[in-house]
């Protein structure tokens, strides 16, 4: 048989969750990437994660632009509606989708090309109106679907296939989300299931949008030695700034201090974050001194991971624009026209 | 003999000194008194110190188009003394700051100059100079009044409405006002031989913009998420659907809002709001101008090739590129028709006044919803920004939306199997379901190749299968549009089709040609794919000219393209300098295209109004 | 009786898995035989592990459009045998991996199977499984070489070009291609009935791709600033020009580059680098494909209305959307001939093959600089991404670009006043200047109004002036394009007019018709605005069939809107499948509509390939 | 006269400069901005800039977008070429200008909406690949143009002319710049020339992209009581961080340190930036420390103005592609085209 076939993401355990459903019933389609590429291994983080936080299926809406990580959506949670757009484009069709119907669980994946160089500006933007959405970039520093040219998140001297160097300055959508006021910042790595999947969970509950940098490498273009994106290198330098959990419900929690002394940090829905490991003197809540953490570390060649920086404090896009609870799609017709009366009255205005 | 209610009066200042106020006082004064009026808004694309110009059009006979010939020059900006006393008929009068002498700019024989000394009079009683600049137009606007017979007790009630409970600035404007006016009736001859008399035209009418109309219809058909980014002439459907919603849509109890209100970053994300939006089941908006569109293209395509409704309110201006951002121009049809990459055709309505703009807007989202394809209402600077005189705005409470085929959770549970593209209805549109009801409907929604199941595809044959749906959709639309307004004349030996804000002046041109012994027939065109009498009514006659407000014969190209008239039945009339059309130009380019021995194809009439 | 070089095989693979290398290996030998051959790879819109097909056909009368019926197919690939038995015409083979029982859905009564056990035969001799996919491709060219008839010096001398300086590579890929050709010469019926002998065909020939030979028209034009953004099909434009660039613009002493090659951040900026780098004065270009050029609408229209030069190369896919990008189509000639909002056209070149790809780069900044305008090179990806055999690139020295009216610094000292858009010349072009060469010649360039010295305006006349010359410069343009390729027969009572690739297609067909006794006359057209020479030939037949790629027949459109030809002359043959055109769609298109009594407009043949 | 003319921007120094021209040589057309607008006196702040840098007027490349910001190189060196192009794609445009003649003095003017909105993914772009110009955010919190919308970089709490607060986080230009690696970083007022025009001409001497985020109050639309972007909040909250000045020849430069005890900072051409005046401890050579010190006094409400950061020793965009010193459009087409016998050698690779 000559044709590689991926095998449909699977696992073990048939364990249920509080929906009584498996882990089977957050798969998708069968993958068509090539085989090892680092975003199938998100595709199962997502899939734990949504199985774990008992999300309904149908209620989730699934959003990405165009590129190899793109077309991911297809392969997970399949009971959900999905929308493979346009390139660069995803974070506005996701704001529109959020906007009419603010009770779907939005989740969009996107790559380094479609979100940091033809869509940083949405991306940005997206970011400011603190759009309701778990927003996975799957940086693999290459457009990987036109067939590997450095993206804006190539590191300086970092190789392509053909050995060249790239000599640009690279866009970090860590620093760059921090500097433009997003309130949920993380880093992770394809490879780090044991710590991605929580902070995806972590994603799901926070109120705003959460953007997680997941550093998933491209086997096909690059992946080879002198790469700063390949599986080797990120595993060598990855550097676990904080580890963390979602528990709920609330009850050891005094003054956003955990039992371990770590950060611990209530989420919207009454459900706590805590972190289980942190730094010294670190406080994922202090913008600033995220930002010269990183900055510091980052020069000294390491890769920080973990949940870097969060704001739970900050209106959602709903919040920010008053909009009723009720989801806009569900507000009846009756409601919204006002009829033929008011616009008698109205028309006196005009006179 | 005077003339009474005929008359077109234009009003020359420089912008960001308050002209807009006195204008629109000038304006409601006229209608008020009952008498068909039209105002044209000539602006500069600049916020203060540029040229801008308000024509007022009084035309008993209910003439609402441009008029070219100014029976009255208010003449306030220097800048353009020479060029405004040029546009003053042969006979006409010319009202200016007679303060200082008048400026030799203005010379003319013909002319006759009213001066009122509008400065000397203000520094008498109004100490702060920016207060005078103000408050110069209101006293101008006084002696308007006496010389063109105005209702002064209307000017008052509008000034009292305007500043009621501000009693310094309405004591102000009142004196100012009224010192105009005494001086007027003291000075000059009052009143003119052009004059206003009290009618009774105006019971059912309403004075309104298009945008305000346009964003009115967006409430009333129920739209939920508004997404846009700024762009003259587009933003005031943006300005009013915001004031609207504030007032018609923020719910009683909880204050909180029935509506969103996207502002955007740029053109592309606020129709990928829209896409989104309208995909997750609301009714979304997006309103823009050309250079939008351009920008928009791509995801116009995505919209089309995925059947997502979407509805595009253009405010055409004056292109290409950036233009004339304050000129009106109708030169967004071909781009709209065939808009994005690939085989696209899309849904155009035409509205030709701010009354049809409410109709349509409604429309709009009904067509763009049951046909699940973007929806562009055509409009332009000149319907969308200047006040018109049109019936009231009526609603039938019983009016459903039409949301199109979309599967309730029901439904989903009573069907074996959904997919998205198949099966398909008479209209060939296939039923779509909406994220968050029911795990049974859910699907993939891309804009890669499919099939009609709604699977990725690279196949040809299931590649075409869907492609050829949407054109037979697409044709399918034709008579769920609005249909042409078609007006026949005995004896006519020829046809005149156009399209929008052309309207008034075809119907005005149509009947000097009938005082001339020519009739002629008529046909607006209000909707794209076109209906059958479109093509029927071209068929009836020997040959038409389009009228059109573009330099490519836009709209003929369409026709040609898209009915099956042969093409010499199609000659072309455009004027598209970038001013609302007047019947002049129209007889003018008619009596030129019949003048002319041989129609090429490629001669397009060239005519500077 | 054998059939001599007159033959098509078709490869299914599975993409990613090195059968690219085995199918030029085919491609090569059969070339270096000096046989003419074609061929076309139908390939995913993927990395790895999807269905991908190549197809060769093999033909000494050198006919190279797309064969439809197979004499061999090479089934490789599990998921697509059903589909692939069925492609074999009756009567010819199927050559499989018999290391397995020949599968059942490989079952078909009037095909002959020739099993070759490949994994068998290769687990025997190669430990790693990755270099036993990649050598079983290698593998079953030995066997095709058996059964073709090739000449395996010719195969064994370009295995050593490939892999000469790995020594370690090369064995095995020898190996695997003699395993393979002796067990065909052993077991298998060898040679086939049709098979290769060679020629002396392509003596004077090249083996090259549309993509190629554009970059090198781009290297030879004199080019220096390349900005794009990567998509699917145009890639590989940017991918050479930069390899050629590394060769040809280094700069021998000082190890600089004499080009700019920028990577932009996406269409929007790739045409915007292109814009200001030619109006500084360098020549420079973008390639890109459908999705592309929308992005690209808003600052085109800016190119056209400021008067920039810019060549843009679109590397056709199939839309709408993101459609299918590995798929070929003509479907963004009517949004290339009109891009951007307001009144707007452009020139547009149709390359037939790479040798034309060549030729009209050059020409595409020629004209581009001539007219100041933005001129497009519409090729598409079977143009572009596949092999074809064509006459050898020639270059001729005496060649001067011609970069326009342009100032120089001498020339701009002695002239009173230098005006950007006056005076203009015969053809309505007016002279540029350059930034930084001297302060006589600067002005602003800008997308707003503007008038015939290049100042602002808001005047209708004013800037009906500049868009009128803007018109009739777009018309002089007709007389410099390419001119139309038109071959008479004679007694032909009808032609077939087409576009680009679906050149060798038609001619084929026209063969094909003659044969039957129906003599065709025969226009390819090459550029737009039309020459006279396009019309003449319309008007001269009857009628025409308008053979071309896309379902809403945009040349056809393009005709009717752009040409006085009457609407009926031009029927309208569609195929728009994503595959290159064979010369069967086009014979079975005409027999299909010669059988129809009536031809509607809208009746758009669809033909599923 | 009703007409609100504005004058030329005149000076009464008639001073030459070393090329014998004086200031007159570097002003435009009239402008056609309202009158107040702090636009015009960034305009009045580049023509002396200019003028002191004796730049040869024909030199210089004006770039701009869409608004009344992008309006405004019409109004200074009329000697030099301008291109005012559209909406958001000045730097896309300039970058291609820039590209083809690496002679010209680059200068481009944008506004906050044309930057920040639609325009940010190019401005991000360009300082990634640290394109040499002078670039200009005419900074009024509003979109002028279209009357008075909030832009970007609208604050929140900020307050409309009608009295709306904008809710949304603001997008700062530096702190976005900082976190994309920008190499010159600069804050300044339209209403403190003695502190810009200094500023900009450091900028034409930096190596690179030099953005000069300035706020311009919008008279019309944005100078109320409530609004952060007004000439009296600005001036209240103005807080010089640095000053500097441009100094030739170098002499008296030790190891970075300028006489005063401050930074110095030797420039491309051999120039030296010197700071007159820094905090105690703060280094503009250190991005993560003047991230943290800007947000820090940001969020105290302060307006931080000056050089905040500079970086000299990065290639700007024709160093990194390595182009020719000499113009590319003047790279005579002779040693361009490759002729005909490299084309028939070529041709054999094609067999
Ligand atoms: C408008 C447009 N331009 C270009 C492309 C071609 N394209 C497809 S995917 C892609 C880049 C994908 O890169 P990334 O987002 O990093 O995804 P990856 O494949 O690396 O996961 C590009 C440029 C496109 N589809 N649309
Ligand atoms: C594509 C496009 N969209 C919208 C516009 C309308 N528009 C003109 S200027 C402007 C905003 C200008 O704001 P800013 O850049 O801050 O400049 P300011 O006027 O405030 O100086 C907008 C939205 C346009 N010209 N082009
Ligand atoms: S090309 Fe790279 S990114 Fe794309 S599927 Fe393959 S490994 Fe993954
Ligand atoms: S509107 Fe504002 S930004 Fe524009 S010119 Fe006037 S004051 Fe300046
Ligand atoms: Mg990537
Ligand atoms: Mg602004």
């Amino acid at each position: 048989m000559p044709s590689i076939a991926k095998p449909i993401v699977t696992h073990p355990s048939l364990e249920k969750n509080s929906l009584g459903l498996n882990l089977r019933a957050y798969e998708g389609a069968m993958s068509t990437l090539c085989a090892g590429c680092g975003h199938d291994s998100v595709t199962a983080a997502v899939v734990r994660a949504a199985w774990k936080l008992s999300i309904e299926p149908h209620k989730m809406a699934k959003f990405s632009g165009i590129g190899c990580s793109s077309k991911t959506p297809t392969y997970f949670v399949s009971g959900a509606h999905g929308f493979n757009s346009a390139h660069g484009r995803m974070p506005a069709i996701a704001t529109g989708g959020g906007a009419a119907n603010r009770s779907l669980i939005s989740i969009g994946i996107s790559g380094d090309g479609d979100s940091l160089s033809i869509g940083i500006g949405q991306l940005a933007h997206a970011i400011r109106r603190n759009l309701n959405i778990v927003y996975i970039i799957e940086n693999n520093g290459v457009y990987g679907l036109t067939k590997g040219q450095f993206s804006a998140s190539a590191d300086i001297g970092s190789k392509s296939k053909k050995g060249e160097a790239n000599r640009i300055s690279p866009i970090d959508p860590v620093m760059l989300a921090l500097s433009l006021g997003a309130t949920f910042v993380a880093r992770s790595f394809s490879g780090e299931k044991e710590q991605l999947v929580p902070i995806i969970e972590a994603a799901f509950k926070h109120n705003g949008l959460a953007l997680i940098d997941v550093i998933s490498p491209c086997v096909t273009f690059n992946d080879h030695e002198g790469s700063t994106k390949s599986y080797l290198y990120t595993r060598k330098h990855d550097y676990h700034v904080t580890d963390s959990d979602v528990v709920f419900p609330v009850d050891e929690l005094v003054a956003n201090i955990s039992r371990n002394g770590h950060t611990a940090v209530t989420m919207h829905d009454g459900s706590v974050l805590h972190f289980t490991q942190t730094p010294e003197g670190y406080d994922p809540r202090d913008r600033a001194k995220v930002f010269a953490y990183l900055q510091q570390h980052q020069q000294e060649g390491k890769v920080p991971t973990g949940i870097l920086f969060i704001d739970e404090s900050q209106p959602d896009m709903h919040g920010v624009l008053g909009t009723t609870e009720e989801p806009l799609t569900q507000v009846p017709y009756e409601t919204l026209c006002p009829g033929s009366g008011e616009l008698e009255k109205l028309m006196e205005e005009f006179r | 003999m005077p003339s009474i209610n005929d008359f077109a009066i234009k009003l020359a200042n420089v912008n960001g000194t308050g002209s807009a106020s006195a204008n629109g006082l000038l304006m409601q004064t006229i209608f008020r008194m009952g008498i068909p009026v039209a105002g044209k808004n000539l602006f500069p694309s600049n916020i203060q110190g540029l040229p801008t110009w308000y024509e007022i059009r009084v035309s008993g006979a209910g003439y609402g188009a441009r008029a070219l010939d100014y029976d009255l020059m208010v003449a306030m900006n220097a800048q353009t003394y020479a060029k405004d006393v040029q546009e003053v008929r042969s006979g006409g009068y010319l009202l200016y700051d007679s303060t200082w002498p008048l400026p030799k700019e203005l010379h003319r024989d013909d002319v006759k100059f009213l001066g009122v000394p509008l400065s000397e009079m203000l520094t008498k009683t109004v100490p702060e100079p920016r207060t005078r600049i103000l408050l110069k137009n209101i006293m101008y606007s006084g002696s308007l009044a006496a010389l063109l017979n105005l209702d002064m007790e209307i000017v008052e009630e509008l000034i009292r409405e305007s500043y009621g409970k501000k009693q310094a600035l309405l004591d102000a404007n009142r004196q100012a006002l009224h010192q105009g006016y005494e001086y007027a009736k003291a000075n000059l001859e009052c009143p003119l031989p052009f004059r206003c008399e009290k009618m009774d035209a105006n019971r059912d009418k309403i004075l309104i913009d298009g945008n305000t109309a346009t964003a009115l219809g967006a409430i009333y058909a129920g739209a939920t998420v508004a997404a846009w980014y700024p762009i003259t002439p587009a933003t005031s459907v943006m300005d009013a659907f915001k004031a609207f919603a504030d007032r018609y849509r923020v719910d009683p109890e909880t204050k909180k809002n029935n509506y969103a209100f996207l502002q955007a970053e740029d053109e592309l994300a606020a129709i990928g709001m829209v896409i989104g939006a309208s995909w997750a089941g609301a009714r979304s908006f997006t309103s823009t101008a050309g250079p939008g569109i351009s920008l928009m293209s791509e995801l116009i395509g995505l919209a089309y090739y995925a059947e997502i409704p979407a509805v595009i309110f253009d405010i055409q201006r004056t292109g290409p590129s950036t233009g004339m951002p304050t000129r009106t121009q109708q030169s967004d049809i071909m781009m709209c028709a065939y808009a994005s990459h690939g085989d696209t055709k899309h849904i155009l309505l035409f509205p030709s006044n701010p009354n049809e703009c409410f109709d349509f807007a409604v429309k709009s989202f009904d067509l763009a919803e049951q046909f699940q394809t973007p929806v562009f209402m055509l409009s332009d600077l000149d319907i969308g920004m200047n006040d018109w005189v049109v019936d009231r705005l009526r609603w039938d409470d019983n009016y459903k939306p039409n949301r199109g085929k979309v599967l309730t959770s029901e439904e989903l549970d009573s069907i074996k199997t959904y997919y998205r593209y198949s099966p398909e209805d008479a209209d060939h549109v296939a039923a779509r379901t909406l994220p968050g009801i029911n795990e049974k409907g859910t699907y993939f929604t891309r804009g890669s190749g499919h099939n009609r199941l709604g699977g990725y595809t690279e196949t040809p044959s299931e590649y075409q299968e869907v492609m050829h749906r949407l054109l037979k959709k697409h044709w399918s639309v034709a008579k769920y549009v609005p249909e042409a307004v078609i007006e026949r004349k005995y004896g006519a030996t020829f046809g005149i089709v156009t399209v929008g804000g052309c309207d008034l002046a075809c119907r005005e041109a149509i009947d000097i040609l009938d005082a001339d012994g020519i009739p002629v027939n008529y046909m607006r065109i209000r909707g794209f794919p076109f209906g059958p009498e479109v093509e029927r009514f071209i068929m009836d006659q020997p040959f038409c000219y389009v009228v059109e407000q573009n330099r490519d014969a836009q709209l003929r190209a369409l026709l040609t393209l898209e009915t099956r008239v042969p093409k010499d039945k199609l000659q072309s009339i455009t004027a598209y300098g970038g001013y609302p059309l007047s019947a002049k130009s129209v007889v003018e380019g008619i009596h030129h295209k019949r003048d002319q021995k041989h129609i090429a194809t490629q001669d397009l009439a060239v005519m500077a109004e």
